[in-house]
């Protein structure tokens, strides 16, 4: 057993640990030293990751990186089996088994000799390490871990502490599973659990009824995602065959002392080296099963990543506790979709319509959220609208089907995690600083009372906006980047998507500057002006404890430097790039015209600033503080004050559109998805209200409608 | 007549007391008499089974029907006793009577019109005077004289 | 006219099932009890000739005078059992049972099943109905409950009875054609499975069940082959024993415990109890002795 | 009957002599623990000689020797223990012995369901399910709300057997004789014949309407409502486990295994009830507020899942597929799962009550599970594994069933036929979906409702412990499903592999009919158009 072989286990592990721990011992014994197993769990478990990562990386680097015409590389994988979860005979007999088959191998080897075990069908507990895995491991870890220590000072005096503890271990530990699963069951087991550890942490105040009622929200629109999600696994069993992404060899089959001789692969994984190698057309089904499937599982991302048209609950979720929407609804839950959507790239490349449809998805959603957020005076709703955006960002990035996109993609998740994550926690900075209130009307010029939550919300805000040379910048321009060579390359081959995409290119970039002015907006409100803190603060309005601050200065630095170190270096796409879905040939890079990138890279600068520009005239402008900003943003300021006349005509051109459609999306957002979406959830009750007289309770009524269904029965039996 | 007209005969019989207890099971608000239709039914059940006995020269049919006179007989048992504590508590040997437990907010099903008796209809059974008391003879003769 | 007369003839052949369908709905439910009963005696002619035209449609109908034995048993039995179910007076009802398994009982005979037809005289006809005719004087002597005088839905139970008697008319000339008594069995022109009929003549115990020492044979393949089941069912008789004893105890001591504890629950009919537990619109239902009108 | 059968029947012989000595000393000694006691030692006893039979393959006789029918004992063995802890409370002074003695002889008429191979066998043990449930019903109570419940399941039960017993009549006439091994061949071999292909279908959807009353399958269901909302938690847990289970192996023994080549009536009936079933079972499961009321139309949206199961096994020659993707596997592996859950939910229930005034409403869960918080992990666990989410148990059963259904969708075969099941597993899956809805109000009430003040809780040790069990076994099935998969897969193919092989020629002559026999001189055989004889 290799080293990483320990360390894919020891990771989920420990927070399960933990779990237990807390969940024993929390309410009796530990007490307010509830957090230490968690902490302690969390912590050690993000060194392990670091080392993991680095492990794998020197392990990949053996690969080959770039492809020849004969080998193409497929990645780096390592897959630990824990134990059989589930195990069919003879499963593979009957079935279709040119599916089966992929690639250079004769059809004789693929499938074991009855015997020999080959035709059994088993589902294992399996965890596997690979680059993919490996920098989701490093992020979940290292934001938990700086959740729980700022919930230390966060989460101080609640009756609920011990509660609190078990159900974050609980969710650190499903989501590394999630992230470490090695076959679609277990991905789908642990995407369930994420799902209840967030219901139980949105309704953890379960004395507010709106937190419990964001709860259920939460979980029974992610049921809705997770019914697409069960079909696409079942399509993908009854397709393919099996539900493992590896492959399995006979040696794992076999007793070890049968194993002698080279490995040879018994059953092709879904995403396993064999069929990743083979000629596409021979290994992915296409047409309107591979269409089916990608969609199906499409559905399942969009309930659980928060995407249009279910993303109703994550604003409700933010009921939760803070630094639970920062862990769990910005970080790292949401992006489970995007991770899922990026591990099963061979799957959507398959069928090429459905990467059409993610990108009209996420950059509708992205758009939509970002105006929406707009109008927000809750500061925790401007960011959760703003993480439905982002979200909408990835997906943006994987629905271009590219290399490029797809790391971009994934990129922005990982910059994002950081400063949504700096963005939360320093709003959750804000809220215990107000005595509970987080309405941005009842507060603001609060700098000086918060000065170190000021700066490092300041980076984050940057950050988020896309400021160079901050994370978002990086990782969003590479997103734009690559929608806009998608956009020219389907374009120069005469695609009829080339519209779509240079569509969703220009709603980007909008969307970019939207993102800045909503970001700052929020940003100014709470910040700069008059200082107002509302009654419920009391006189001690102060700065939080260290144990919060701390977390906010290391995600403030992530935030700073992360995108800058990864982009120059190009260590992050050159990691990724080795994970096996994305090795492969198809998605090799066509080298597209990077000369543009510089272009874009420009552009959406020029636009975040004027977004950032916006809201400072905006929220700004009158205020007490306006000198102190206006040596900060000179010209926009003297724009403001000594161009008078212009004022009206910027109001009426930019200002009011602006904020007549965000109010009009909020209201088509509340009064008409939400309302589709409750009204799904009232369709099976209606159906229920209409049959409850049938119920009446009279027994010969019961015998008379148990006589007609068995005529019925008979009747239809004779005739059929 | 042969041997499978006579189980076709004994099958249609069969059939015809099967669906007559089934009807009045499901409409007669007696629970005495549902309970005699469903034993009706048990009866078609019954003749069934002996005819295809017969057929097959098999004892299976005729063991079949001992069995369910001996289950009829264990439910007429608890029928009986069931039945005795209902009418105890609600006065009725009406089945209807008993929909208390149903659907939320569903209104009971009530009788809207009771159905007049005819006057021919009325039978009258004997009474038992008091004991130590000399009954009326010539009243009682002239009541029933009609009938005896 | 004589074209008119092929086509009704014609008509006659295809739909006479419908039309005796029709005919035992219709005849079913004037007799069944409604709020204003009329035309039972037309109902009564209704159903009869209905079921003799289902009757006329089974092939060995042709035999009937040779029947003549057979069919006055199933003609008794029916009509009887018709009443049974028909007749507003549950005393009434009970003694056309009786009657009706009284030709059961000879129909059993007539298949050479004496044990069964004394067993049903004895156990049915002398010891459960028996039982039942004591239940039903002390329930209610008169006989003149409302709710022996109205049925629920006949409107729907009628023809119901109607389909169930037309799909199984219709099963069994499916699966039991008249068939030819020299068609050699398991040929395909014959109904039955080869194998139940080498079966049934393969066994050394041929006409076993029309033998004269029948209730031997029958109470060794009782005590042999169904002992397990024999078993069981006096397993049966004593649960039913112990379980009718345990309810009227059970009523009795619960109702003792329940009166000391809560004197008002227990009883629908106390006013106290209806407040209590009932809805208003139940109490009114429930209020039983006394209204069931609104 | 023979000595060797009646060795293999020693755990049944046991449970009925020991229910019958409880009737009997019972009406002596009125010892409140001390016949629930030896119930349960009777039943641990049997436990153990089920064990010791192992896996038995015997000769059919009027018991089919199998793996299924010994599964189905075991599993009725544990769930027995688990309703004797449950009813432990709930029986009512003075008629303890009954109420044990009634529940031992409901268990054993499952045991004995599972495993009869003749129709006579088979109908004397569903009535010994049946009979005990009618004493059970009317003792688990008092005043009104029992009655009316024992009413109610009572008549219309008889109705159901009525019907049931009227299609055994028809299985009787397709095979001429009472054992299933010879119906079964003789419906085989006679397939084509005017017969079989006229009364086959008539026989196969009487005997489905009749089971489907047990199984609470719509729209033979109507009883379960009113008939769990009248009775006690523990009555409520046995209606919804014992009937329900022996209904299920029942018709996958009659029209599964006994009636081969009928198959294409039998999976349409149940296709149509298994998608109607589901889906009223949960919408009106979203309306309720008493729990049993709730847990009742639970109980029906189950039983649809299961039948989509029976139907995928139906519907599917035994030849083409593997035992996993069989429905029957899927059906049993769900049923066991189903009630371990339902059992501990009512044991939940049973446990949280007051002395003397059970729970009844919704609300009067609220804040309970964190004043009792073992009880309360276990109450989400059972839900969660009624909704299916993993890793619990109920997981992998939803999983196994709909593998079962849409791998009749992906076999080789009639098109139509696979879309319908496609379809079908479609509308499994949105269930579950719609289902969660009204698990999770129970979770959410009881973890996040305001608390009542009043004191609750006096259950006693029995159902806690109950509950415990159920939710170490809900979750350890789900964590590590392998073990009851093997075994539950073994019973499946036993029972498929004994259902396939060839009858002997005749029944096996037993002793003393073979001794009358010689006493008979034997007749020529003719077959004589008189009536009566003798």
């Amino acid at each position: 057993m290799s080293r990483i072989d320990l360390l894919i286990v020891l990771i989920p592990a420990l927070p399960l640990a933990a779990t237990l721990v807390t969940a024993a011992l929390g309410r009796r014994v530990l007490g307010t030293a509830s957090h230490l197993p968690a902490l302690l769990a969390t912590a050690t478990a993000f060194v392990l990751s670091l080392v993991l990562l680095f492990d794998v990386r020197r392990e990949a680097s053996a690969v080959p990186t770039q492809p020849t015409a004969t080998t193409p590389s497929a990645g780096y994988e390592r897959v630990v089996s824990l134990w059989t979860w589930a195990n069919i005979a003879d499963a593979y007999h009957g079935l279709d088994v040119k599916l089966l088959r992929a690639g250079n191998q004769p059809a004789g080897e693929l499938i074991g000799a009855p015997g020999t075990g080959g035709f059994n069908f088993s589902i294992d507990v399996a965890l596997r390490a690979d680059p993919l895995t490996a920098i989701m491991l490093a992020t979940v870890t290292l934001v938990s871990m700086l959740v729980v220590i700022y919930s230390i000072g966060y989460m101080h005096g609640d009756p609920g502490y011990w509660r609190f503890y078990t159900y974050v271990s609980l969710f650190v530990f499903s989501m590394t599973m999630l992230v470490s699963a090695s076959n679609f069951l277990l991905l789908y087991v642990f995407w369930e659990a994420v799902g209840v550890c967030s219901y139980l942490l949105i309704g953890f105040w379960y004395q507010k009824r709106e937190a419990a009622a964001a709860g259920m929200k939460a979980f029974l629109v992610n049921r809705v995602g997770d019914f697409g999600f069960a079909l696409g696994v079942f399509l993908i069993w009854v397709t393919y065959g099996t539900l493992n992404f590896h492959d399995v060899n006979y040696h794992d089959m076999l007793d070890a002392s049968d194993a002698t001789g080279p490995a040879k692969v018994a059953v092709t994984g879904v995403l396993g080296t064999t069929r990743l190698l083979a000629p596409a057309s021979e290994a992915y089904v296409g047409g309107a099963i591979g269409l089916a499937i990608a969609l199906l599982l499409f559905v399942g991302a969009c309930g659980k990543s928060a995407q249009f048209p279910l993303h109703v609950w994550l604003p409700d979720a933010m009921e939760g506790p803070t630094p639970v929407s920062a862990l769990i609804h910005a970080a790292t839950m949401v992006t489970a979709g995007v991770y899922m959507v990026a591990r099963c790239t061979p799957l959507f490349l398959a069928a090429p319509e459905a990467s059409h449809v993610v990108a009209a998805i996420g950059g509708f959603t992205a758009l939509l959220a970002a105006l929406i957020a707009v109008t927000q005076t809750d500061l925790k709703r401007v960011l959760a609208y703003s993480t439905i955006s982002q979200l909408g960002y990835m997906f943006l990035g994987l629905g271009t089907a590219s290399l490029a996109g797809i790391t971009a993609g994934m990129f922005h998740l990982f910059t994002h995690a950081f400063f949504k994550a700096l963005l939360f926690l320093g709003a959750g900075s804000v809220m215990h600083a107000m005595g509970g209130v987080i309405d941005m009307r009842s507060f603001g010029g609060l700098r000086r009372k918060l000065p170190v939550t000021h700066w490092t919300m300041f980076i984050g805000s940057l950050a988020l906006a896309g400021v160079v040379p901050l994370a978002g910048f990086w990782s969003k321009d590479e997103v734009l980047a690559a929608v806009l060579d998608k956009a020219v390359a389907a374009g120069e081959a005469g695609e009829s998507v080339a519209s779509l995409y240079r569509t969703l290119y220009w709603g980007a970039l909008f969307t970019a500057g939207l993102t800045a002015f909503y970001t700052f907006r929020a940003f100014f409100w709470t910040f700069y002006g008059e200082e107002r803190i509302p009654p419920e603060a009391g006189h001690h309005a102060h700065e939080s404890p260290a144990n919060m601050i701390g977390p906010l200065a290391v995600l403030a630095i992530l935030s700073a430097f992360v995108g800058w170190w990864f982009a120059m270096t190009h260590g992050f796409a050159r990691l990724l790039n080795l994970t096996p879905s994305l090795a492969y040939a198809p998605l090799q890079p066509e080298h597209a015209a990077h000369g543009g990138h510089l272009t874009v890279a420009a552009v959406s600068t020029l636009v975040a600033c004027g977004g950032i520009l916006l809201a400072a005239y905006l929220y700004c402008g009158d205020r007490s503080e306006v000198r102190a900003l206006a040596r900060w943003f000179a010209p926009a300021y003297r724009l403001s004050y000594s161009k008078f006349f212009i004022d009206p005509i910027y109001n009426a051109v930019v200002v009011l559109p602006l904020r007549g459609l965000a109010a009009v999306s909020y209201w088509i957002d509340r009064y008409v998805i939400d309302a589709l979406v409750n009204l799904c959830g009232y369709l099976p009750l209606a159906i229920g209200a209409l049959l409850r007289p049938l119920q009446n309770g009279v027994v010969p009524f019961y015998a008379m409608v148990m006589v007609l269904g068995m005529l019925v029965l008979l009747v239809g039996s004779l005739l059929g | 007549m042969n041997e499978i007209s006579l189980l076709q005969n004994y099958l249609f019989v069969g059939a015809v007391l099967f669906a007559l207890g089934m009807a009045g099971f499901i409409c007669r608000r007696n629970m005495i008499v549902m309970f005699l239709c469903a034993e009706m039914m048990l009866q078609g059940v019954s003749l069934s089974l002996v005819a295809w006995g017969r057929f097959y020269n098999d004892w299976g049919g005729q063991i079949m029907t001992i069995f369910i006179l001996t289950v009829a007989a264990c439910e007429a048992a608890l029928a009986l006793a069931l039945v005795m504590m209902l009418f105890r508590s609600s006065g009725k040997l009406d089945i209807l009577v008993w929909q208390y437990d149903r659907e939320e907010n569903q209104a009971p099903i009530v009788d809207r019109e009771l159905p007049e008796e005819p006057v021919s209809d009325r039978t009258h059974w004997p009474e038992l005077v008091p004991a130590g008391i000399e009954p009326d003879q010539t009243k009682l003769e002239v009541r029933y004289r009609r009938r005896i | 006219m004589t074209n008119l007369l092929e086509r009704l003839t014609a008509w006659w052949h295809a739909y006479n099932v419908y039309v005796a369908l029709v005919l035992v709905a219709v005849g079913l439910y004037l007799l069944l009890p409604r709020r204003r009963s009329w035309g039972r005696a037309a109902g009564a002619v209704t159903s009869v000739i209905g079921m003799g035209l289902l009757a006329a449609r089974s092939p060995a109908f042709a035999g009937f005078f040779q029947q003549g034995v057979f069919w006055s048993l199933a003609a008794v039995t029916i009509s009887a059992a018709a009443a049974t179910v028909t007749f507003r007076n549950p005393v009434y009802c009970a003694i056309w049972f009786a009657l009706a398994l009284l030709g059961t009982a000879a129909l059993f005979f007539y298949q050479g099943a004496q044990f069964l037809g004394v067993a049903t005289v004895v156990v049915y006809a002398g010891a459960i109905l028996v039982t039942f005719l004591f239940v039903l004087m002390l329930a209610n002597p008169k006989g003149q409950a409302y709710y022996d005088r109205i049925s629920w839905e006949a409107w729907l139970a009628a023809p119901a009875a109607a389909v169930l008697l037309g799909v199984m008319t219709v099963a069994l000339a499916r699966g039991l054609p008249a068939i030819d008594p020299a068609v050699p069995a398991g040929s395909p022109d014959f109904p039955v499975p080869a194998v139940s009929v080498a079966r049934a003549m393969s066994q050394p115990r041929v006409e076993e069940i029309l033998a004269t020492d029948h209730m031997a044979h029958l109470g060794g393949q009782l005590f042999s082959r169904y002992l397990l089941a024999i078993e069981i069912a006096g397993t049966l008789l004593l649960v039913a024993l112990v379980g009718a004893v345990a309810i009227v105890v059970h009523e009795q001591r619960s109702r003792a415990t329940v009166d000391a504890a809560h004197p008002t629950a227990g009883h629908a009919l106390t006013p106290a109890a209806l407040a209590a537990g009932r809805t208003q619109h139940d109490s009114q239902f429930a209020g039983a002795g006394a209204n069931i009108h609104e | 009957m023979s000595v060797e059968s009646l060795d293999y029947l020693l755990p049944e012989v046991l449970l009925i002599l020991i229910a019958t000595a409880i009737y009997v000393a019972g009406a002596f000694v009125a010892a409140r623990a001390l016949w629930g006691w030896i119930a349960a030692a009777a039943l641990v006893v049997a436990g153990a000689l089920v064990w010791r039979g192992g896996e038995l393959v015997g000769t059919p006789g009027p018991l089919a020797v199998d793996a299924l029918t010994q599964y189905v004992r075991g599993l009725a063995i544990v769930v027995g223990l688990l309703l004797l802890l449950l009813s432990a409370r709930s029986a009512a002074a003075g008629q303890v012995s009954e109420q044990v003695g009634s529940l031992l002889l409901a268990i054993t008429g499952l045991m004995l369901a599972a495993g009869a191979n003749d129709l006579v066998l088979l109908f004397v043990s569903l009535e010994l399910i049946s009979i005990p449930t009618y004493v059970l019903l009317y003792l688990g109570g008092r005043g009104q709300k029992s009655q009316e419940a024992a009413a109610k399941y009572f008549f219309l039960s008889v109705l159901s057997s009525a019907v049931l017993l009227y299609g055994f009549s028809f299985l009787y006439g397709l095979g001429g004789s009472t054992s299933l091994t010879v119906i079964r061949q003789a419906i085989a071999t006679g397939g084509s014949t005017a017969l079989v292909s006229g009364l086959g279908p008539v026989a196969a959807v009487l005997i489905f309407a009749g089971l489907a009353y047990k199984i609470a399958a719509v729209p033979f269901h109507f009883y379960a409502p009113d008939v769990y909302q009248g009775t006690s938690h523990a009555n409520a847990a046995l209606l919804s486990v014992l009937p329900k289970a022996a209904g299920l192996i029942v018709l996958v023994r009659l029209l599964g295994l006994s009636m081969p080549g009928q198959h294409v009536t039998a999976w349409r009936v149940a296709m149509v009830l298994a998608a109607l079933t589901m889906t009223l079972g949960n919408v009106l499961a979203l309306w309720q507020t008493n729990v049993r009321r709730l847990l009742a139309y639970s109980s029906i949206a189950h039983s649809g899942y299961m039948l989509m199961g029976v139907a995928a096994g139906l519907a599917v020659l035994p030849a083409a597929q593997n035992a996993e993707s069989d429905g029957y596997f899927g059906m049993l592996f769900y049923l066991t799962v189903y009630m371990l859950a339902t059992a501990g939910t009512f044991a939940v229930f049973e446990y949280l009550g007051r002395r003397d005034e059970p729970l009844e409403r919704v609300d009067e869960l609220a804040g309970v599970a964190r004043s009792q918080p073992v009880v309360g992990i276990a109450l989400a666990a059972f839900m969660f594994s009624l909704a299916g989410i993993p890793p619990l148990a109920g997981f992998a059963g939803k999983l196994w069933l709909f593998y079962g259904a849409l791998s009749v969708a992906g076999a080789p075969g009639d098109r139509s036929v696979k879309t319908w099941f496609a379809l079908l597993a479609v509308l499994g899956v949105l269930n579950a979906a719609v289902a969660a809805a009204y698990y999770l109000r129970l979770i959410g009430v009881s973890w996040f409702g305001a608390s009542t003040e009043r004191p609750r809780a006096d259950g006693g040790r029995a159902p806690w412990a109950a509950a415990l069990v159920c939710a170490v076994l809900v979750i350890a099935i789900g964590v590590y499903p392998f073990p009851l998969m093997r075994r539950a897969s073994l019973a499946v193919q036993g029972a498929r592999a004994a259902a396939s092989e060839p009858a002997p020629a005749a029944p096996t002559a037993p002793a003393l009919s073979a001794a009358s026999s010689s006493s008979t001189a034997i007749e020529p055989k003719s077959k004589s158009p008189s009536g009566p004889a003798g």
